[in-house]
């Protein structure tokens, strides 16, 4: 029995590295811009989607690939922040929080959608990182989920080390708790930005980038993947990144224990998405500043 | 003031624009299936290219009444409420005599019924549930299998090949309750342990589940997936990821239609190996003088093989033409007289339907819709060369363990 | 001004009675669930555009009405007509319950909650299966025992206006102007005397009986329900025909349903496409013109209008 | 000897580790202009937040009329006839100013209808000087317009006591002397106030009465006169 839990707990974690890849990018966005991107699912479909022909059409090395995509994701997220978030900075829209709202999810439609008549509806699979399995004592797991758990972690450690200990990390930061006070002190907001919600939404490219070979890659894919996500920065405190990583494993956790131990075991898995969104709900009615948030936020 | 009035009357007259206007001398014959997500559209996909194919072969050989046959076909999203939408479309819109196809179950099931309210023959091409045919509609007719019928012998196999402890995932929607149902009775009498599990469709890791049932005491002899789409695929390839099944142990059955196609083998790749699966048509078999023919075109307009829903969907477009020649009409009732006294030679036999009440699902139901099951045994193999493991009379082999 | 609105008012009804009879049943029925949209588009309008709350639970209040009404005939055998108030009330109540538990969350953060919620009641719908039917639908009676469209036509017009006029008396009355003053600013409608609590409260609660009535006709017209009609698709639907119509105007989101459900009609054969096209709609709507595509272009006719009008006199 | 209106008495107010009212205690007296001055920070507008329900108090006691009031919600703390303004306007943006002038009197009046409050509202507007901008939405009003509409929309509630926090901020030199003016023919006609203001000139040729705040402390309280010459209230606002 105890060997079984912690190989369900080996499991979880694996699954929560994933998962907070994609939620780094969500709270970083949410953090600076003070907006939840509604897009996030599809970003993260896109950087799954592009890799994904980079690697079979171009004949990338998948690792290759996968940067490649981030990087494109990364000038997409630019261009939208310019096309359709800009506005809502410069005073140009009345109801910011629900413009902001609007207009993600108005996004995620359209690039759903177009992700459907471009790409067509078929299920794909990326190449794998590594191909087979890797056995300890009873418990096989696939190589690349090992992969795709290791380099989550670079990412997670590398967004960390640039948001704590760089410049651009500090102007991140700044505005992330004063807008005001961070133009004051010579720091372009707008800039920061910019640069919150490409590197938010590189950050959902990889996350979809590395599942393309664990998971399966369609249209859709991201729709569970972003509620996932929604449900870690709510518990997380939302705009805080600590609480973001640590929120993931929980969620990873809760879902591979939850599910096994659920009372009705036939019914566990049927119930399993349902976890998470149980922990964002009671967590907003209860403590809606999440586990490690700051203040209440709300945009002025 | 007057623009408004002008507004009114544009939009009243735009309106008005979309009566239909039924082309002579075209007898319209509708078809339904999924062609995109939720739905399994790759088999909506291929059922239609073969309704395609019958609708060309009965123009070539000169129409039916003298009249050139159309297909019109909708797309119903694997969604019983398009599926509703979509009959409406077809028979109040396009004026349809009589519609074929679909896939999937729960749409079918609500198919059925505006057939029934608008009076319009219906032959479901490729949906199992029980009920379909249980509910005795005087319209509706069905040749793919009923599950009772199909996964009954299933069972069968099941028993014969052995297995003591079952263990089944199901997805909770029409299709995996309605298997799962048919298996538990069955086996229940024969003593085998069965466990159970449902799952939402969208489920993407079974890796916790898996492992408990890699850690149970014994370990289960087979692993009975009932998913379709990505789900199957992912429980193929985690099972054989976490060492669980397909094994010297644990046999893995993926009952999904999606474990024919030639996309099953990009995803799951080596974990494909050894993967029981069924199918309701084997090419080692001789059915008819048809057969070979239909297989030979298709492949050379298609490039690929048929499953049985293709094959389905083919058979179904000639019984109506069928049953309009001997009808002489494209009346509603002369048309379900004939269809009752259908005695047609498809491709896998001589279709008939039942006209027995009891068991329910027999009426209007063709009783003699073969069942295989069949095991991969090669990487990348197409299905008609997999190992061909029941019904006995026609077996290859036993089951391999790797 | 006021004689024109009166006029097209006037038309349009007129036009609306006359409908059936110059139609085929196919078009019927796209205008029928057209109403159908038209009734959740201007209670949701109702609910964010005027009272400022931008729930995502829309759909999911629907499918309460839809779901309790079905069942009630199902379990009960009781005629549809009093299930369908029923259903109604049952949504109001968890309108009650969502706007109770929502009162402190604003912006994304109820965003968040009533997303969670619909998903979470979806789950449920489909994991019990044994008594929802699941994703296999569950086969609802129909609303009249005769078979007849023009019947379920003139029920769901008489409908839609009794509650478009309920919800305009509203709009116009002081709970009108409340709710646009919590929507504008909770503190200073506070310290103006405004009990917030209470009007956030009951702005859920009537507009999800609207959403629940329109569900409880839905289930009971169409027939077959499943956990489908409140995926988050459905939600957007919802909201692009509030935004294209215009968010602050009961009248805009009901040409927006109109407008909508009309195009997706014409335009089936372009599939995807189509979403593509009215999803970079709703976003080029929301960035350019806040007020929708509707109300300005009837602005700007009506007065041309006026201004033909004074030039003649 | 004037009765008294409102009784404050030992409030104290913390947020999180942050004390910004600290145990002060003072009564206004019917038809009294009190004036509150004091430094940044020094809990001023606080104390408005709390006497109008926005806040509830730590500690102490609030006292309207011999009714506690400091656990009641705001709402019914306007309509018992307490008003307020804001620092910052909050006017209501996307309503039109007649609108804006209609939440209050409906919410004070059960059976009101609009038609029947429409004069006083004309009338209020006409005092204010705005009348000819009835129809105009809020957000398309300039800023002292804003603070105009403002006090039009708390006298709709017919308050006995009026808060105005802040209200000659970053407002034209000719239209504080309006404000002036108002407020004084207010307090002619009957109206309590109590008044924030960085004004000090303003502040010192309104009030009747000064309260000092610093640092959340009540640090003196007197006539005008009283508190130019007060050591303490110099200290506080320039030492260091």
């Amino acid at each position: 029995m105890t060997e079984y839990l912690i190989l369900q707990a080996l499991n979880g974690l694996i699954i929560g590295l994933i998962y907070a890849l994609m939620a780094l990018g969500l709270t970083l966005i949410f953090s600076v811009l003070k907006i939840v991107n509604f897009a996030h699912g599809e970003l993260y479909m896109l950087g799954a989607y592009f890799s994904y022909y980079l690697a079979k059409m171009f004949g990338f090395p998948p690792v290759l690939a996968v940067l490649s995509s981030i990087i494109i994701v990364f000038f997409l997220g630019v261009v939208i922040e310019v096309l359709f978030l800009r506005p809502v900075y410069t005073g140009a829209v009345e109801r910011k929080d629900e413009y902001a709202i609007l207009i993600t999810f108005g996004l995620s439609i359209f690039l759903q959608n177009l992700a459907l008549f471009v790409f067509g509806p078929w299920t794909r699979r990326s190449p794998s990182f590594v191909s087979g399995t890797t056995s300890f004592c009873s418990l096989s797991i696939s190589n690349d989920r090992l992969v795709v758990s290791a380099l989550a972690i670079v990412f997670m450690v590398a967004t960390l080390i640039i948001i704590g200990r760089t410049f651009i990390g500090k102007g991140l930061r700044a505005v992330s708790q004063d807008r005001e006070a961070a133009a004051i002190a010579g720091i372009n907001p707008f800039k920061m930005n910019l640069l919150a919600f490409g590197a938010g939404s590189a950050l959902a490219a990889a996350g979809g980038a590395l599942i393309g070979p664990i998971f399966l890659i369609f249209p859709t894919m991201g729709a569970m993947p972003v509620i996932k996500s929604f449900v870690i920065i709510v518990l997380g405190g939302m705009g805080s990144i600590k609480g973001c990583i640590i929120a993931s494993l929980i969620l990873g956790e809760a879902e591979s224990l939850g599910s096994v131990l659920f009372p009705d075991l036939t019914r566990g898995l049927a119930y399993k998405n349902a976890i998470g969104l149980l922990f964002l709900v009671v967590v907003l009615l209860l403590k809606p500043t999440g586990l490690f948030g700051e203040k209440h936020v709300r945009m002025k | 003031m007057k623009k408004c009035f002008s507004l009114l009357v544009c939009c009243l007259m735009a309106l008005g624009l979309t009566l239909p206007v039924n082309a002579k001398g075209i007898i319209k014959i509708g078809g339904v299936g999924p062609l995109s997500a939720p739905g399994s559209f790759e088999s909506g996909k291929e059922m239609k290219m073969a309704m395609e194919q019958a609708i060309d072969e009965i123009n070539g050989a000169g129409g039916v009444l003298g009249k050139k046959v159309a297909l019109v076909f909708e797309d119903t999203q694997g969604l019983p409420e398009k599926g509703t939408a979509a009959m409406e479309r077809l028979v109040e819109k396009h004026k349809a005599v009589a519609v074929v196809g679909e896939f999937h179950s729960s749409v079918a099931k609500a198919e059925i019924e505006v057939a029934n309210r608008l009076k319009v023959p219906l032959i479901i091409a490729e949906a199992w549930a029980d009920v379909i045919t249980a509910k005795q509609y005087k319209y509706v007719f069905r040749i793919a299998p009923a599950n009772s019928l199909f996964y009954s012998k299933i069972a069968d196999w099941i028993k014969a090949a052995g297995f003591k402890t079952v263990v089944m995932i199901t997805e909770n929607s029409d299709y995996g309750i309605g298997v799962e149902r048919v298996i538990r009775e069955q086996l229940k009498t024969a003593g085998i342990k069965i466990t159970s599990i449902t799952a939402e469709r969208t489920i993407q890791d079974f890796t916790p589940q898996l492992l408990r049932f890699k850690m149970s005491k014994p370990r289960p002899d087979l692993l009975f997936g009932i998913f379709t789409g990505a789900g199957e695929l992912l429980m193929v390839k985690q099972a054989h990821e976490i060492g669980l099944a397909p094994t010297k142990e644990t046999a893995m059955f993926a009952v999904g239609t999606d474990a024919l196609h030639k996309e099953f083998w990009e995803i799951t790749g080596q974990s494909g190996k050894y993967i029981l699966t069924k199918t309701g048509y084997y090419p080692g078999i001789k059915f008819t003088e048809k057969t070979e023919p239909f297989i030979k075109r298709f492949k050379k307009k298609f490039n690929r093989e048929p499953t049985f829903a293709a094959m389905e969907a083919y058979e179904a477009v000639c019984l109506v033409a069928d049953a309009i020649k001997r009808a002489g009409s494209t009346d509603p009732d002369a048309m379900v007289t004939a269809l009752e006294k259908t005695r047609f030679t498809g491709l896998r036999g001589v279709i008939r339907f039942s006209l027995d009440r009891e068991p329910k699902y027999m009426y209007h139901q063709w009783p003699g819709t073969p069942s295989f099951v069949i095991q991969y045994t090669q990487v990348d193999q197409p299905y008609t060369d997999a190992l061909l493991l029941w019904p006995k009379e026609y077996s290859h082999g036993s089951l391999i363990k790797p | 001004m006021k004689n024109l609105n009166r006029l097209i008012l006037m038309g349009l009804l007129s036009a609306a009675a006359l409908l059936p009879f110059a139609m085929d049943g196919y078009w019927l029925h796209i205008i029928i669930i057209a109403y159908y949209y038209a009734l959740l588009a201007s209670s949701w309008c109702l609910l964010a555009g005027y009272a400022g709350q931008f729930s995502f639970a829309h759909a999911a209040l629907a499918a309460v009405g839809a779901y309790t009404s079905a069942l009630l005939v199902l379990n009960t055998g009781i005629s549809p007509v009093y299930s369908i108030i029923i259903g109604s009330f049952a949504a109001a109540g968890v309108g009650l319950v969502i706007g109770f538990l929502c009162l402190r969350l604003q912006g994304p953060y109820l965003a968040l909650f009533t997303i969670a919620y619909s998903e979470i009641f979806r789950i449920v719908l489909n994991a019990e299966y044994r008594y929802t039917g699941g994703n296999f639908g569950l086969n609802v009676p129909p609303l009249f025992a005769r078979e007849s469209r023009i019947l379920y036509y003139y029920t769901i017009l008489g409908i839609l206006i009794l509650s478009l006029v309920v919800m305009h008396k509203i709009v116009t009355s002081r709970l009108g102007l409340f709710f646009r003053a919590v929507r504008e600013d909770e503190d200073a409608a506070a310290t103006l005397g405004v009990n917030v609590v209470k009007y956030k409260i009951l702005a859920f609660v009537i507009t999800s009986f609207f959403a629940g009535l329109a569900g409880g006709f839905y289930a009971h017209y169409v027939r077959i329900l499943t956990p489908n009609i409140i995926q988050l698709p459905q939600m957007g639907l919802i909201i692009a025909m509030v935004v294209i119509g215009g968010i602050e105007s009961l009248a805009g989101a009901v040409a927006g349903a109109f407008i909508l459900q009309l195009a997706a009609e014409y335009l089936r054969d372009y599939e995807e496409l189509r979403w593509v096209f009215f999803g970079l709609l709703l976003v080029i709507t929301l960035r350019f013109s806040q007020n929708g595509l509707i109300y300005p272009i009837y602005k700007r006719l009506t007065k041309k209008n006026e201004k033909t009008h004074a030039e003649s006199e | 000897m004037k009765k008294h209106m409102l009784k404050v008495s030992r409030v104290t107010k913390r947020f999180g580790g942050l004390t910004a009212l600290e145990n002060v205690s003072f009564r206004v007296a019917e038809n009294e202009l009190l004036g509150v001055i004091g430094p940044n920070g020094s809990g001023k507008t606080t104390l408005i937040n709390l006497i109008n329900g926005i806040h509830k108090p730590d500690n102490g006691d609030i006292i309207f009329r011999d009714m506690p009031i400091h656990r009641l919600s705001s709402y019914k703390i306007a309509q018992k006839g307490i008003g307020r303004t804001f620092q910052v306007t909050r006017v209501f943006r996307r309503m039109s100013v007649m609108e804006n002038m209609m939440v209050p009197a409906l919410s004070i009046s059960k059976s009101g209808t609009q038609e029947a409050l429409l004069p006083k509202a004309l009338e209020i507007l006409a005092l204010l000087k705005i009348v000819h901008l009835k129809d105009e939405y809020g957000r398309s009003l300039s800023g002292g317009q804003h603070k105009l509409l403002e006090l039009g929309r708390v006298l709709m509630l017919d308050p006995d006591l009026i808060l105005l926090d802040e209200p000659f901020a970053g407002v034209h030199p000719e239209l504080k002397a309006d404000l002036h003016d108002h407020i004084r023919k207010l307090h002619d006609r009957g109206k309590t106030f109590i008044l924030i203001s960085h004004d000090m000139h303003s502040i010192f040729s309104l009030s009747q009465r000064l309260m000092v705040l610093s640092s959340g402390e009540k640090i003196a309280h007197g006539t005008p006169e009283e508190i130019r010459k007060n050591e303490e209230v110099i200290e506080a606002y320039l030492g260091n």
